[in-house]
């Protein structure tokens, strides 16, 4: 008796009421998180490719322009900055190797997002795990390489999830606001790590704080070009992308994220799903640090690993528009810039900092209400998901 | 800032000919204009320039696990030497020069460990920083009238804690009864880049009654000589001390109150390496730069003369060895 | 019944907790007249950026918009003022540069958010970015200030002990912060402004129904509310110090939106919030050497003590309701 | 009913002549996507004269005076507000032109107080800036006793009971002058005392000259106060009478277009065993108060017991604690011979008690969510919905499927979001839901408010059915024609206590009504149960 109904005919989606005429796609767009198999797939299709991709095209101008004002052909520009990114051996190496963290990292955002919870300590869940990672290989440093890669990365995964349930759990219990205690825990994790480094764990051999490196049998080069962390994260984006979508566990995740009240009365949990929420999304960025630590040089954990991959995990869990898969492409575009700028800088003598620029203005098109309007209106709604996490 | 081998675009040189000389700097994660470090490397580069007819170029990696990838760009295209600028990029040089014995390498204030490190195309440049810093805490221990001087340091690592100890030692030679405070900058956050917490602690140790400040640490440290500058009797009763450069010329907005600049003179260096390797007689291993206190430029005729004349004794005697400052980390 | 009681509790606390502060910070004057003052003042220096941030903060979630990109904003204002003072020789035009740097980053949000119904935080998100791509893309090494900003000594105030020193022989953007403050909760709490703004924030639709233009009003607020993080970025780079560098920011908005929730968006307890990140800062500095247990557990103090003290006092900090819901009219009616 | 007869003969039943009118639509149109929520409706009202809509849930009601208040604007047709026809640009410029409107949802602000709502949007200010907070309660005070609605300036809005909001809300709509008042089913959170309380204060403004639209669900209201009634179906305006022309019966047909029984037939129930006993029961709000005060009652298989009570009695309290949203102080649930007392949503859920919320749109559903999933919202981690945490989507929508077409909810599709359904189809969502799981207790909590008489009707035969299936009902209701036409067993709540319960057939209105209000019956023969067992 429900037969799907065409676009123009759906009509929930408050949201479009007052539009004088919405447009079909608009519509569309707003039917969208009625029929997750459906249309949420077209939305979210929508969403992750067609925005970006506009975006992107439109960054891309504006920065052939201020590449331009620098006294630079923009064509040649790009060119140098991709074909080295992607084409040159080390430099696509290079980019897979910023792939990953960045992916799990986008994941460690995207996940919380769903309780409306913004998880802004994927810097300090990183580092926690790297230097678990650390502090594990080193305890290891005569058993087996396998036995020592496997460990640590447990290790890994295990500290970040701990870290960010320590953020999960204050908010469940004493309701602390996920902001605060993750930029907290964020500095607090810095501190540790760099007395870790200076003391307990410190590699006397190296003039400055730095773990000692994981031992050559632990050691994962990239095989080929690919780093080995690129499936991992490859498939757990995969992963969490069904789990979101056609588990009980996803189900919770939304309907807390939606009407936490309904969901207490529908007997879901809030506290523990606030708590298992940010452990899964410690686990990611835990995992990412202890992959950085086995898998990239110089194998061991020095000021500066986590860069500011904290920060970059939102960009990505943004791009991505909070859909796990959508975090692969778009790791992969800022990684690809990221690994070229040295080369571009180079090659061309502009800034590096010119792909920050891109980079700033795609999001800035993403974000751009032009945009949105044209492709997809029910943002607005799904806006106020992501953001209302806010309140307590 | 952004000049240098890079300003003039893209020229095409072929490296790997004979007679095209090319030079590419690696910097340690911060920016070629740093007032500090990689740009007096780089300085050094610019010298040394023109007497070889040299090509260059730098690159400037934007985190830690992008050093070897910069430095085989230039490997690659058959650089004739590569320098890479600060400790970080240690391990990432003595690895590229043990696959390029090609190549000749220059790492800057990165002291070999020459029993693991054996390739005769790497020359590790280090400077006794303490020196520097024990002949500025001379300087200052004369300077005070409070009895109290200061340091701000950036992270606690020992090339800051040799300035630090240094400066320390110095001050305790020249005024026995002189209380030297240090503070370094708390983890996490960006250490070597936080003026305003550098300004911060320069106002609290300036009203605590310290009178000489030498600050220890990149832009943290600028921010405190700019404190000490702005700060009333800048220059009469307050005294601030530049460090790795002499820093009246990169850090203008000091001068008021910047008697010196414990220097390493990396540009000298730099340029000397560059010189070795332009008529081949670079040799591997460490190679110990100099250090030294820059002039006094506006402040030499205000610094009374049996003061500088006591500095300079010292500054000779660590020169010659004939005085050790005895630090140790 | 029970509201009185509570009520009455919430006074005094709001009048007792200060009071307390102060006999204790007067307390340790006397012990030690110099250390205690330097640190006072050290905790103000430090805290001046974070109130300015924090209200910018403050004044967009009352009205129902989420700002996470108020460390950009505040960069860019840095970069805006330090180099515009110094390219037109004149400290006013850097000052105007700055806040201008700051409402226009708050007129993107605005526009972004509040005119498109944008998600608040892909908004800020893109402002912290593009701020760190602009400054640093843009940044040239040598520019400075034609002289320093001024020094304020406030006639017979500075000459209170202590508090003097602390609050009044500062700069023109530390005592716009101190007077801001007050105004700033005043106006939200006692003025036509405040309420419809707070009613704007909690349930936009009954504003709506009562005739208030709800976007115009989140619109222009945080706008204004701009001028304050370009101060915040201003006081960076030409108060603080007299140079600009690349990401001097570090990190300052983040723990302003901190210490907005630790005030529980209310402007003198972000005071209060901000002056207690403040000391603690430079309580850990002070110690340094002096207590023998590693620095950086002496650095990492405050952070523990704030996330200890929410955990177990302040707990549930209620934000606005409506924040972060894009206004969408003729719903929820 | 009283206040009729009270109005002056002259406000009543006399159409208004033309240069009287107060507000007039000519072919008034508007569309949500596919839905025709109003179309081409022409209808006038003049001075004095008290206007009811009547419609179905989901009729076009609430949009229909939307326009009129200018929260949306009409695809076509004109709005008249005393001749003048230029178009109402938003609420400020209705305000403005002397229009007020009690909305169907609170307009209220939780955080702020009585006064601080009152005057948004017209503060009273001194010098200049300074809010006149002084001025404001003066307001309140004056209003309040202008129009009989008492209510503490200061008090907090989200402290009070809903009902005391409701009269916040129509001070706040009179607040300024008002020519044309307009309210939403303000009666639906009423109680009956409440709700007679305002029809009185509706006939006074009338007098006064104030026209007024008046929707609600409640014949028996219309009847009271109204002098005509339009009936909207389907969006359109099947037709206009004069109260006095009609009766309730007739008023029902004209609604949902076909006959309906308004008394529920059910035969006399034949209890089992006990299912739900509930013993001592203490219970705080969120105010910490205790609003459960040694509560005992028990209720067994295949009957209804109805708690009637007087709103804010802690009912909502106690419901919430038996279905484990709450936990209690003290005192002892069981669930047959299983103790629930400290069991959490979940655990009562999965013990077999279903649960209709009081507050639909806050626990009721999922507003972004699809009708499917919130109709598996109480079961989607068991079979078949899902098998080992996976979601079977398939097994979802036939669910969904179903009971769409068994609760007649209307809808565009399974698919539609639950938001954008009228207020009484989301009832029919949760009600849906819950009876599904056919619980062994069913807790039914204002099972039919803001329903309209159709869906009243569907739901009650399905609570019957549900107990003839030898289900055990707690039914709460704050609409005594509710209680009384469902409930075997009738237990009157006051001041978190049972008072008095009496069997459901053969009892006397004004009886339960004194109950209610908390005077103490002859000898009721529950007295001595409630705490000879404490
Ligand atoms: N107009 C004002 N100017 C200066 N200080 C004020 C002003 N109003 C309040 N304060 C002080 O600011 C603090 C917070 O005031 P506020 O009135 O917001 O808190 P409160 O009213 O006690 O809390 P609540 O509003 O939740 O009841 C208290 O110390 C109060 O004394
Ligand atoms: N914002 C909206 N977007 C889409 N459809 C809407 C919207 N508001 C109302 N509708 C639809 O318009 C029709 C009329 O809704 P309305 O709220 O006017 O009904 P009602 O008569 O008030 O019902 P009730 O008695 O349950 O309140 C319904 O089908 C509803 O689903
Ligand atoms: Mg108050
Ligand atoms: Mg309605």
């Amino acid at each position: 008796m429900s037969t799907p109904i065409p676009p123009p005919e759906v009509r929930e989606a408050p949201g479009g009421a007052e539009e004088s005429t919405p447009s079909p796609v608009a519509a569309a767009d707003r039917g969208g998180p009625a029929r997750p198999s459906g249309t949420l797939g077209l939305l979210i299709r929508r969403q992750t490719i067609v925005v970006p991709l506009v975006a992107l095209a439109a960054a891309f101008s504006v920065g052939a322009l201020l590449i331009r004002s620098q006294g630079v052909n923009p064509a040649y520009a790009y060119e140098s900055l991709f074909s080295y990114a992607l084409l040159d051996g080390s430099g696509l190496t290079a980019t897979l190797q910023k792939v990953v963290p960045l992916v799990l990292c986008g994941l460690a955002v995207a996940i919380p997002l769903r309780l409306g919870l913004f998880n802004i300590g994927g810097q300090g869940q990183f580092m926690v795990g790297a230097i678990g990672a650390a502090a594990a290989a080193y305890a290891l440093r005569s058993a087996p390489g396998i036995v020592t890669i496997i460990v640590t990365m447990v290790v890994g995964v295990l500290a970040g999830s701990m870290w960010a349930s320590i953020a999960g759990l204050l908010k469940a219990a004493r309701g602390v606001h996920e902001v605060i205690s993750t930029i907290m825990l964020n500095s607090v994790a810095g501190g540790l790590i760099d007395w870790m480094l200076n003391g307990p764990l410190a590699d006397e051999q190296v003039p400055y704080p730095a773990s000692h490196a994981v031992p050559g049998s632990a050691q994962l080069p990239p095989i080929g070009v690919v780093p080995i962390g690129l499936p991992v994260a490859v498939t757990l984006a995969v992963a969490t992308a069904w789990l979101l979508r056609r588990t009980t566990i996803g189900f919770r995740f939304e309907t807390v994220g939606r009407n936490r009240y309904a969901a207490s009365y529908a007997g879901i949990s809030i506290r523990t799903t606030t708590v298992v929420a940010m452990g899964i999304a410690g686990g990611c960025a835990g995992l990412s640090g202890g992959i950085e630590l086995v898998g990239v040089e110089p194998y061991r954990y020095q000021d500066g690993i986590a860069a500011s991959l904290g920060f970059d995990g939102i960009t990505i869990a943004l791009l991505a528009r909070g859909n796990p898969i959508g975090t692969i492409p778009a790791a992969l575009l800022v990684a690809a810039m990221r690994a070229g700028a040295p080369h571009l800088a180079l090659d061309t003598g502009l800034r590096p900092e010119i792909v920050d620029m891109v980079l700033a203005i795609t999001l800035l098109f993403v974000s751009l209400p032009l945009v949105v309007k044209l492709i997809f209106r029910k943002h607005a709604a799904k806006g106020s998901q992501l953001a209302s996490s806010w309140g307590a | 800032g952004s000049t240098g081998g890079a300003g003039s675009g893209a020229t095409p040189t072929d490296c790997s000919s004979s007679e095209t000389f090319c030079v590419g700097l690696v910097t340690d994660g911060s920016k070629i204009d740093d007032k500090s470090f990689n740009q007096a490397a780089w300085a050094g580069v610019q010298k040394a320039k023109d007497s070889l007819g040299a090509y260059v170029r730098y690159i400037e990696p934007a985190e830690a696990k992008d050093y070897a990838a910069s430095i085989k760009q230039f490997t690659d295209q058959k650089y004739d030497v590569v320098i890479t600028v600060g400790f970080l990029t240690a391990d990432p040089t003595v690895a590229a020069a043990a696959q390029n014995p090609g190549t000749k390498f220059i790492g800057v204030d990165q002291l070999l460990d020459t029993e693991k490190v054996k390739s005769p195309n790497l020359t590790g440049l280090t400077f006794p920083a303490d020196q520097a810093g024990y002949a500025v805490g001379y300087l200052a221990g004369l300077l005070t009238k409070t009895g109290k001087v200061g340091a701000i340091n950036g992270l606690e690592i020992p090339p800051v804690q040799k300035y630090f100890k240094g400066y320390e030692a110095g001050a305790k030679a020249s005024n026995p009864k002189v209380e030297v405070v240090g503070v370094y900058h708390p983890a996490g956050g960006q250490p070597f880049n936080d003026p305003v917490w550098g300004a911060g602690e320069a106002k609290k140790q300036l009203s605590q009654g310290v009178d000489v400040i030498f600050g220890i640490g990149s832009n943290t440290g600028n921010g405190a000589l700019n404190e000490v500058a702005k700060s009333s009797g800048a220059g009469t009763t307050r005294f601030c001390i530049g460090v790795d450069v002499d820093q009246w010329g990169t850090l203008p907005e000091a001068r008021p109150c910047l008697v010196t600049s414990a220097e390493k003179l990396i540009s000298d260096g730099v340029a000397e390496l560059l010189g070795q390797a332009g008529d081949g007689t670079l040799k591997g291993g460490n190679f110990l730069g100099k250090t030294g206190i820059s002039q006094f430029h506006d402040f030499d005729d205000k610094i009374p003369a049996d003061v500088k004349a006591k500095v300079e004794d010292v500054v000779k005697k660590l020169a010659d060895g004939s005085l050790q400052t005895n630090v140790v980390l | 019944m029970a509201g009185i009681v509570t009520w009455q509790f919430r006074h005094l606390l709001a009048i007792g907790t200060p009071l307390l502060i102060l006999i204790a910070a007067y307390l340790f004057y006397f012990v030690d007249q110099t250390v205690a003052t330097s640190m006072c003042a050290n905790a103000w220096f430090f805290a001046v950026p974070l109130v300015l941030g924090a209200l910018t903060g403050v004044i967009g979630e009352r009205s129902g918009v989420v700002n996470i990109g108020i460390e950009g904003q505040m960069l860019t204002a840095a970069f805006a003022s330090f180099f515009t003072a110094a390219a037109t020789k004149s400290l006013v035009a850097g000052v105007a540069a700055g806040i201008l740097a700051g409402v226009a980053m708050g007129a993107f949000l605005a526009w972004t958010t509040v005119t498109a119904r944008m998600d608040q935080i892909i908004a800020g998100v893109a402002i912290n970015i593009v701020a760190t791509g602009i400054t640093s893309f843009f940044y040239k090494s040598g520019a400075q200030l034609p002289v320093n900003m001024p020094q304020w000594n406030v006639p017979v105030l500075s000459k209170i002990p202590l508090i003097g020193e602390t609050f009044f022989q500062t700069g023109p953007i530390a005592l716009f912060a101190l007077l801001i403050a007050p105004v700033l909760h005043f106006a939200m709490f006692r003025t036509r402004w405040g309420l419809r703004t707070r009613a704007i924030g909690e349930y936009p639709s009954a504003a709506d129904t009562a005739g208030i233009n709800v976007n115009r009003m989140r619109f222009v607020n945080v706008v204004l509310a701009g001028i304050l993080a370009g101060a915040a970025g201003t006081y960076l780079s030409m108060e603080a110090t007299s140079s600009f560098s690349r990401g001097m920011t570090a990190g300052r908005g983040f723990l302003a939106l901190a210490i907005m929730i630790f005030g529980a968006w209310r402007p003198l307890r972000v005071v209060a919030a901000a002056l207690f990140f403040g000391f603690a800062n430079a309580l850990a500095s002070q110690l340094q050497g002096v207590v023998d247990i590693p620095q950086q557990f002496v650095t990492l103090l405050p952070y523990v003590l704030t996330l200890a003290v929410l955990a177990i006092a302040a707990g549930r900090v209620r934000a606005p309701a409506a924040e972060g819901v894009p206004f969408i009219k003729g719903e929820g009616q | 009913m009283t206040q009729a007869e009270s109005r002056p003969e002259a406000a009543r039943g006399r159409p208004p002549s033309t240069e009287e009118r107060v507000l007039e639509l000519q072919g008034l149109s508007k569309s949500y996507g596919a839905v025709h929520a109003n179309s081409d409706i022409t209808l006038h009202i003049g001075r004095g004269e008290i206007v009811a809509l009547l419609g179905e849930n989901g009729a076009g009601k609430s949009t229909l005076v939307k326009q009129i208040f200018g929260l949306t604007r009409p695809d076509a047709g004109r709005i008249v507000i005393k001749g003048d026809s230029t178009p109402i640009k938003d609420p400020k410029d209705a305000i403005r032109r002397g229009i007020g409107m009690v909305h169907q949802h609170f307009q209220l602000v939780p955080v702020m107080t009585v006064a601080e709502n009152l005057i948004l949007g017209h503060e009273p200010v001194r010098g200049g800036i300074r809010l006149d907070l002084a001025a404001a309660r003066m307001m309140v005070r004056e209003l309040s006793e202008k129009h009989g609605l008492a209510v503490d300036p200061d008090a907090r809005i989200e402290d009070l009971p809903v009902g005391a909001q409701q009269r916040v809300e129509i001070l706040k709509a009179l607040s300024h002058r008002v020519d044309l008042l307009i309210l939403d089913e303000p009666t639906a959170v009423l109680t009956p005392q409440e709700t007679d309380e305002l029809l009185g204060v509706l006939s006074e403004l009338a007098a006064a000259g104030t026209a007024i639209v008046f929707i609600t669900h409640k014949l028996r209201e219309v009847l009271a106060v109204a002098d005509r009634v339009y009936v909207l179906r389907r969006g359109r305006v099947v037709g206009t009478v004069p109260t006095d022309e009609t009766d309730a019966a007739r008023l029902a047909t004209m609604m949902v277009g076909h006959d309906v029984i308004l008394r529920v037939d059910k035969k006399p129930s034949t209890p089992g065993k006990a299912v739900l006993s509930v013993r001592d029961l203490v219970v705080r709000d969120n105010r910490r108060l205790t609003a459960v005060d040694g509560f005992s009652i028990e209720v067994r298989a295949g009957e209804i017991v109805g708690i009637a009570g007087v709103e804010g009695n802690g009912q909502r309290e106690l419901v919430e604690a038996i279905a484990g949203m709450r936990s209690p102080l003290s005192g002892t649930v069981r669930l047959g011979d299983r103790d629930i007392t400290r069991f959490n949503a979940a655990d009562t859920n999965a013990a077999g008690v279903g649960h209709i919320p009081e507050d639909r749109e806050r626990h009721g559903i999922v507003a972004s969510y699809s009708i499917a999933d919130n109709l598996v919202l109480n079961c989607f981690d068991s079979e078949p919905y899902s098998r080992h945490w996976i979601r079977n989507i398939s097994a979802i929508r036939e669910h969904a499927i179903a009971l769409r077409a068994e609760f007649d909810i209307r809808s565009a599709s399974i698919d539609a979001t639950a938001g954008s359904l009228s207020g009484g189809n989301k009832q029919k969502v949760v009600v849906a839901r819950e009876m599904a799981a056919r619980p062994r207790l069913l807790v039914a909590a204002q099972p039919t408010r803001g329903v309209d008489i159709g869906a009243i009707e569907l739901i009650h035969r399905r609570i019957v059915e549900a107990r003839d299936a030898g289900a055990a009902v707690l039914l709460v209701s704050a609409e005594l024609d509710e209680v009384l036409s469902l409930a075997d067993r009738v237990a009157v709540i006051h001041a978190g206590k049972v008072v008095a319960e009496l069997p459901g057939d053969l009892v006397d209105r004004a009886e339960i009504g004194r109950l209610m209000a908390g005077e103490r019956p002859g000898v009721p023969p529950t007295d001595h149960r409630s705490d000879g067992e404490s």
